[in-house]
């Protein structure tokens, strides 16, 4: 019993540590969506990231100056976005793809055109990645049963981006629901013309929320190159991106909400990767592909109305015509 | 004079639409100012520019006698002109004070202002007499309290001008009363309020001085109490008002068409049509009357099979239809029923279609699209040349789309559509709107031809005087119930004016 | 110039040249040729399904004399090329099962080269539990999977070998975060040695147990300088060997086909021992590793096949 | 769905207006091409040849080609009827689903003649079921499309890895795919096909699935235009209200719109797994869904537009990978650059030059107010 309540401890650690990426995306796209702003194109604002943080690092050897030009990719992709749904009213759905598809030509052919390994980038050395932080403390708590233990594995020990994540959602809501900005922001995604007839523009206010959210996709990019992972990988973004959209749409828009459904995914995943082949009573051998896809069989089925009713903010994907 | 507000020769185009032309405008500080003219006039256009919500193409705007450059409705607001839009611009997810606080929130955090945004709510709120709650959720209150946080948002800023753009359409009239009395109040504190409405009584009794629009221009400014409601009808409408149809007696036969008890209510739960009866015989036009908004568009659409009706019965040429049917549109359709809707670009027309598509849209089932399984475009092309002939649509190109027509030569062609399918029963609704005088008088022709060749015909039309002219008998629609039928011949402006406010036939009679 | 008509080709498969490990391997071998022999080859990096016949019969089309494919994922498009084009020579690397006049495959024993990791990861280990992390899930990798628990039993019989596939599909062989997840899991469960075969996905193994101060074992080529300290050695499969020495056969004009089937004793798998890990692997260890695969060439060991039965039935 | 932009006349619209957003993806693609330090001049001669001059390429180009207008005249169907549709993937491998099955089931006892029709059919339903599902979705339970057709697509993947890694992988297999499939089934090849009619051509991957794609193609003509049906269709998409009033049956029309949509696109299996794998192998569909979305979109969702644009990408693709072997540093991922751009400019940003064309056009052709004077 003990055993397995200390694998469960490790499952959720480890889910901490899926869940980030989609955390920042979710967030992300929280910000977008909530201006009215459809995103599809977190995974490709993501993918850019990765690389970006990825390369700069490597060429720099710092990964401070690769979280930050990550965040630079991340808002310049978010910029395009803007420049097409928002200054020129273009279908935002067909912008996301274009992003996506451009992010996965472009960090290719960026890739090999500057280090000539098909597209990766050279692995990192430890110092040059953001490594696992461990806490103060953590030896002398050990003492104390359960709680040093949790304190060990759970709290202690992730990397600074997992905390950044977990900072980016109350954050989000913080912002969201108490600052003068994300009422506003709240706003332009429900009825645009109120926030226009307000005095308020409405083209800026959603350029903003898309900054916002690219920055905070780099980060997320950072994290898959530069700090879970040592290098860029060519697709590393796997859906990554699109789970996050689905977070988002499951937590109906609200950042705790899609907070507890990145956990949730990442939950999935995580019990995915320590079940395999693992023949478990009852249910015998846990099927990885159906685990897999379990974000995306939830979300249709809630998009159907089966699990409850998503309210998507009222303007979404709608251009904004005077 | 004090000037609070002046136009000069004030011009913008949508597009090919001119919607305002050399507009030349000046309210007076402290009065009220009321703009009247038919729908698309251009009204809203005009005063979207002066509060920057649009940007003129051309003219001038001054403001306290000093030329302005309003580029956004932030200026505007600055300048100390507040609007009430002709749509609700509230966040019906937010509470009242969110609502008003958006704009104005003082402070980056929220904290920082909602204390003194809560202040000034309540102040506004009593001193002119506007209560509402403001930790109230915007989507739980009805139209009259909705009205209110507009107008607190239009006043918060301390407005010199108030614009309230056709602020009465949703308002019963003990509210459209209360918010004259909150007018005058208002002027008598000195601010200037322009007044949008439709309805020329609203225009007699409270404006100072009237400026009337039609089709982009303004057509006159007068003194409201130099001038009459005959006048400001023929400046808005360009025209002599009464039409005269020449109708003969109608001859009645069997019943087409009948409603029993009939009931609907809405997805919110909102009952729009009560316990409604009537029947319409063959050879008859039933005249609809009332107030935009009582329940006409919801009686036509539920006719159409375009809603279900949700309680009582329908009798349609000899086939019942009940709560419990599905109904749609096309089983009503194949039941012999056409319909000529209220609002021709959403329903009648598919703007982006060929004139000779929409010529067969609800009849592509049928022989006009050619008899075999592929679509005959001879015929189809054909269908359209002799429609267009008969009913004198210009150009007549079958080609064309039908977004390329004018107004009156696309109700032209959804006429053409309708009447040529030799109904058995008609659902007519505002056939006249937007549609110039010759083209009216063709379109009453053509109607008439067809009650006297045996059709059954409903017609609805905000348009008393159409209402009058064309009916046999008048029902009047008020709250979703149906007041009152009467002989057209027992029917006056009076009577019918009494009916519409929901006085009961009998005692109107 | 008399070898102006001599026109090498390779082409890698997923992952390509600089995975770090089975392509990369084939890369040193092709890229010491290129040194040594200055004869341009032409190259190729495989990036979807559909691309591996269309590159093969490019270079046939090029002028290509000998095509060296990369990888079983190879077998069938280098199979309907080879026979299209009977006066070209073509050599394929671990695939046997095929069978053309013009074509020669390598496979090799890495059953034997795991054993002899696989008995290093046992002394080394301190917990008694050591981990291995697959790619794809196929025959080949188990057959990694299986030698290594061999080396391990014989070496500890009370050990506990935990194993990972990181997926089904090509994709496994890239997914760095995947394969750090697997080995973190596998650390979380005890073992401080873990042996990867999974391509680019071995990156993130070595990784998660450089980052969590466990031991991880390399593969395919030398990966010992990956995390110097954390690599504890790395199981080598000459692909480079067998590289090189295709384009030198098909220089030379001495071309066998045939079947080419490399173990310890041919020198086609072992183990390495370098500047980076000579301070991991204490002398009872080489003397144990170098006994173990002194035994498996006289062949008193016959370490066992997965791919012989399905089955890693000891 | 109104644009409010001025209008251009219609030759500017429909080929002037694709040129230039066309232009102007290839402009920043040749930016980047140059920022990387090739010349983007000679990496489009590349392209060129290797699409159209070099033995085969052209039979390369149209065998892509052939993908291209399947995915292309899904996606489009389904903008006919404002459906956007980025399931085009995941339809296309259930339609190698469906086509397997039909092939391993049927295919064996039948002869060719009968047997090629089924494994086609088999493609076109599953596709078809996997279009439907969303389609039911939107129609009846209002859940957006556009979502619910990207989750398809994973939905999709999932399912092939598990049933080609699993049930339907062949025994002795490394890699996931299915054992040949029947050989009753298989579509020949052009080369094949032509030359007992005295043409040689080089032999390519080029298949009967090209002929079947040119049949898609004038079936998906009359259908749109010319039958109740396709009138239903672009009814509901230019005016679901107009639609509804009309009598048609506005959620029975995207369920059927999206069944054949997906079916089109399920297609694709034809091309590629009867007409060239002979067997069912993982992500077959490699992207084509998608860049049927810019196919669609600068094909101007009309079958002549969509088969220019459809060899258009057909050339980029069988060209790009001619890059491969031209240059160092670019590959063939220029090309996944190149869409990108394409659907950023020709979709995104299809009217970003509008204004300034349709000035340009009043200044130099005779200005004739149109309405108004
Ligand atoms: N944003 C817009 N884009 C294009 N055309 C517009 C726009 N706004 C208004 N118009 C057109 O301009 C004209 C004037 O419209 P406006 O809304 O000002 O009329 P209105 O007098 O307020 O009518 P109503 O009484 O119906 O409110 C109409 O023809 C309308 O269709
Ligand atoms: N978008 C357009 N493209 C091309 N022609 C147009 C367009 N809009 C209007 N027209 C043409 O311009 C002319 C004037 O149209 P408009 O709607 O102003 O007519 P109108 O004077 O209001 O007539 P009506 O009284 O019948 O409504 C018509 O001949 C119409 O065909
Ligand atoms: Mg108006
Ligand atoms: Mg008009």
């Amino acid at each position: 019993m003990a055993d397995f309540l200390y694998q469960l401890l490790l499952s959720f650690d480890a889910t901490l540590r899926i869940a980030t990426p989609l955390m920042l995306c979710a967030m992300a796209g929280i910000f977008s969506e909530r201006s009215g702003i459809v995103d599809i194109s977190l995974e490709g604002k993501l993918l850019s990231g990765a690389f970006v943080a990825a390369a700069v690092a490597a060429v720099t050897g710092s990964a401070w100056l690769g979280l930050g030009c990550a965040m630079l990719a991340g808002i310049f992709m978010s910029l395009i976005h803007g420049f097409a749904c928002i200054t020129h009213k273009g279908d935002q759905v067909v912008s996301g793809v274009a992003i996506n598809i451009l992010a996965s030509g472009l960090t290719i052919v960026l890739g090999i055109a500057l280090f000539k390994r098909g597209g990766q980038t050279p692995s990192l050395p430890r110092d040059d990645r953001f490594t696992p932080i461990e806490w103060w403390g953590v030896d002398m708590m050990d003492s104390v049963p359960v709680i040093g233990t949790i304190y060990r594995q759970l709290i202690s020990g992730h990397n600074m981006l997992v905390y950044v994540a977990l900072l980016a959602v109350p954050l989000t809501a913080f912002i969201l629901y108490r600052s003068r900005f994300g009422l506003r922001l709240r706003a332009v995604g429900e009825v645009p013309e109120a926030v226009d007839s307000a005095g308020i523009s409405v083209t800026w206010l959603r350029y903003r929320a898309l900054i916002v959210g690219g920055a905070l996709c780099g980060i997320a990019g950072a994290y898959l190159s530069i700090a879970q992972g040592g290098n860029f990988v060519r697709e590393m973004s796997a859906g990554k991106g699109y789970i996050a959209l689905a977070a988002v749409i499951f937590g109906n828009w609200k950042p705790l909400s899609a907070f507890m459904a990145c956990l949730m995914f990442g939950f999935l995943e995580a019990a995915t990767t320590r079940l395999e082949g693992v023949d478990l009573p009852l249910i015998g051998e846990v099927p990885t592909q159906l685990m897999l896809a379990m974000p995306y069989v939830l979300t249709v089925l809630l998009l159907a109305g089966f699990i409850g009713k998503p309210r998507p903010p009222a303007a979404i994907g709608k251009p904004y015509h005077k | 004079m004090n000037t609070a507000l002046e136009l000069k020769n004030v011009s913008k185009s949508f597009g090919l639409v001119k919607a305002n032309k050399n507009i030349n405008l000046a309210v007076e500080a402290g009065s009220i100012h009321g703009i009247i003219g038919e729908n698309g006039a251009g009204k809203s256009t005009l005063m979207n520019i002066i509060y920057g919500m649009h940007r003129a193409d051309s003219g001038e705007i001054h403001f306290g006698g000093q030329k302005v450059d309003v580029r956004s409705s932030a200026d505007a607001i600055e300048h100390g002109i507040g609007m009430v839009h002709q749509h609700f611009m509230l966040v019906p997810t937010f509470t009242v004070l969110e609502n008003v606080m958006l704009g104005t929130e003082g402070g980056l955090m929220l904290r920082d202002g909602r204390g003194a945004a809560l202040e000034r709510l309540l102040h506004l709120s009593e001193t002119y007499n506007l209560q509402v709650n403001p930790h109230a959720l915007v989507s739980d209150l009805n139209v009259g309290q909705r009205q209110r946080v507009e107008i607190i948002k239009a006043l918060k800023g301390g407005a010199k001008v108030l614009i309230l753009d056709e602020p009465t359409g949703v308002l019963t009239p003990q509210e459209a009363d209360q918010l004259f009395e909150i007018l005058k109040v208002l002027r008598d504190d000195g601010v200037s309020v322009l007044l949008i409405t439709h309805k020329l009584s609203e225009i007699m009794d409270i404006t100072d001085t009237v400026s009337i629009m039609r089709q982009g221009e303004m057509v006159g400014h007068r003194k409201t109490s130099e001038t009459s409601p005959q006048e400001l009808a023929e400046l808005m409408v360009g025209r002599e008002v009464l039409l005269e149809v020449d109708r003969k007696p109608a001859t009645p036969a069997e019943v087409r068409f009948s409603a029993t008890n009939l009931g609907y209510t809405n997805a919110q739960g909102v009952l729009e049509l009560d316990d409604i009866n009537f029947e319409v015989r063959a050879g008859e036009i039933l005249g609809v009357a009332g107030v935009s908004g009582n329940g006409q568009t919801q009686l036509m659409e539920t006719l159409a099979g375009m809603r279900h009706l949700t309680s009582g019965s329908l009798n349609i040429l000899g086939t019942e239809v009940t709560a419990a049917d599905q109904t749609d549109p096309r089983i009503i359709r194949d039941l012999g029923v056409g319909h000529i809707p209220e609002d021709r670009h959403t329903h009648g027309l598919v703007l982006n279609f060929e004139a000779r598509e929409n010529m067969i849209l609800g009849f592509h089932d049928t022989e006009l699209a050619g008899s075999g399984t592929l679509f005959d475009y001879k015929a189809i092309q054909q269908n359209c040349e002799d429609k267009m002939a008969h009913y004198d649509v210009r150009p007549a190109n079958p080609r064309l789309n039908a977004k390329n027509f004018s107004g009156g030569n696309q109700q032209k062609i959804v006429i053409a559509r309708e009447f040529s399918a030799n109904p058995g029963v008609l659902l007519v609704g505002q056939p006249t709107r937007g549609v110039d005088v010759g083209a009216i008088e063709f379109i009453h022709k053509q109607l008439l031809e067809l009650r006297d060749a045996g059709c059954a015909i409903l017609l609805v039309s905000v348009e008393l005087d159409e209402i009058m002219s064309l009916s046999d008998r008048i029902m009047v629609l008020c709250g979703g119930q149906n007041v009152g039928i009467i002989d057209s011949a027992d029917a006056d402006r009076q009577t019918l004016g009494l009916m519409m406010a929901g006085q009961r036939q009998e005692a109107a009679a | 110039e008399s070898h102006s008509d001599f026109k090498p080709a390779v082409i890698y498969d997923m992952g390509g040249k600089f995975d770090k490990s089975f392509n990369e391997g084939v890369y040193a071998g092709i890229k010491k040729f290129q040194d040594e022999t200055g004869v341009e080859v032409m190259e190729f990096e495989v990036t979807n399904e559909a691309q591996r016949q269309q590159a093969m019969e490019k270079m046939v089309q090029r002028g290509a004399t000998i095509v060296l494919g990369v990888g079983f994922a190879q077998a069938d498009a280098i199979s309907a090329v080879a026979e299209a084009n009977p006066d070209v020579n073509f050599s394929i690397i671990d695939v046997s099962w095929l069978d053309h006049p013009n074509l020669r495959q390598y496979a090799f024993k890495e059953q034997e080269g795991s054993y002899l990791v696989g008995v290093a990861a046992a002394m080394a280990s301190e917990t008694g539990t050591v981990g291995f992390v697959g790619g794809m899930d196929i025959p080949l990798i188990r057959a990694f999977a299986c030698g290594y628990e061999q080396g391990v039993m014989a070496t500890k019989d009370d050990a506990k070998v935990l194993q990972n596939m990181t997926g089904t599909t090509p994709a496994a062989w890239n997914d760095p975060t995947k394969g750090s997840e697997l080995t973190q899991a596998q650390i979380d469960r005890g073992a401080d040695v873990v042996f990867q075969a999974a391509g680019g996905t071995g990156v993130g193994v070595i990784q998660a147990a450089a980052d969590a101060g466990k031991m991880a074992i390399g593969v395919d080529s030398n990966q010992n300088y990956m995390a110097p300290g954390n690599v504890l050695t790395s199981m080598l499969k000459r692909v480079d060997v067998a590289a090189y020495e295709t384009m030198k056969d098909a220089m030379s004009g001495d071309f066998e086909t045939g079947v080419r089937l490399l173990g310890v004793a041919e020198g086609g798998v072992g183990w390495a021992l370098d500047e980076y890990n000579a301070d991991l692997i204490t002398p009872e260890m080489k003397s144990a590793i170098d006994q173990a695969a002194a035994r498996i060439t006289s062949g008193e060991i016959e370490v066992h096949d997965y791919r012989s039965d399905n089955s890693c039935k000891m | 769905m109104s644009t409010p932009t001025p209008p251009l006349p219609r030759w500017a619209d429909l080929i002037l207006l694709p040129i230039i957003n066309l232009f102007a993806a290839f402009f920043i693609c040749g930016l980047i091409v140059l920022a990387i330090g090739e010349n983007p001049i000679e990496a489009m001669g590349v392209m060129i040849k290797g699409a159209f001059v070099y033995s085969g390429g052209l039979g390369y180009t149209l065998f892509y080609t052939t993908n291209y207008i399947f995915t292309g005249l899904a996606v489009a169907l389904a903008f006919h009827c404002m459906m956007f549709n980025i399931g085009g993937e995941g339809q296309a491998l259930i339609g190698g689903l469906g086509a397997a099955l039909a092939s391993f089931g049927i295919g064996l006892y039948l002869p060719a003649p009968l047997a090629i029709p089924l494994a086609v059919l088999g493609a076109f339903i599953a596709g078809g079921i996997w279009g439907v599902i969303p389609g039911y979705l939107q129609a009846k339970r209002g859940s957006h499309i556009v979502i619910t057709t990207i989750m398809f697509n994973f939905l999709a993947a999932s399912l092939m890895v598990y049933l080609l890694a699993g049930p339907m992988l062949e025994a002795g297999q490394q890699s996931p795919q299915t054992a040949k499939l029947a050989e009753s089934t298989l579509l020949p090849k052009m080369a094949d096909i032509l030359s007992p009619l005295g043409f040689d051509i080089a032999s390519t991957p080029l298949n009967a699935s090209f002929l079947i794609a040119l049949g898609a193609m004038a079936v998906f003509y009359v259908l749109v235009w010319h039958t109740r049906l396709g009138f239903n269709i672009r009814s509901v998409g230019q005016n679901q209200e107009a639609a509804h009033y009309a009598g048609i049956n506005v959620a029975r029309t995207i369920i059927i719109t999206m069944a054949i949509s997906g079916g089109f696109a399920g297609l694709l299996a034809t091309n590629e797994i009867l007409g060239f794998n002979h067997k069912v192998v993982l992500n077959f569909t490699a992207g084509y869904g998608f860049t049927g979305i810019a196919v669609a979109l600068m094909g101007r969702n009309h079958p002549i537009g969509i088969f220019l644009a459809a060899l258009l990408f057909g050339a980029l693709t069988q060209g790009g990978g001619e890059l491969d072997f031209e240059f160092q540093s670019i590959t063939r991922e220029m090309v996944l650059l190149i869409q990108g751009m394409i659907i950023l400019f020709s979709g995104a940003l299809a009217y970003m030059f509008n204004p300034p064309l349709a000035r340009m056009i009043a200044k130099f052709v005779a200005p004739k107010d149109p309405a108004n004077g």
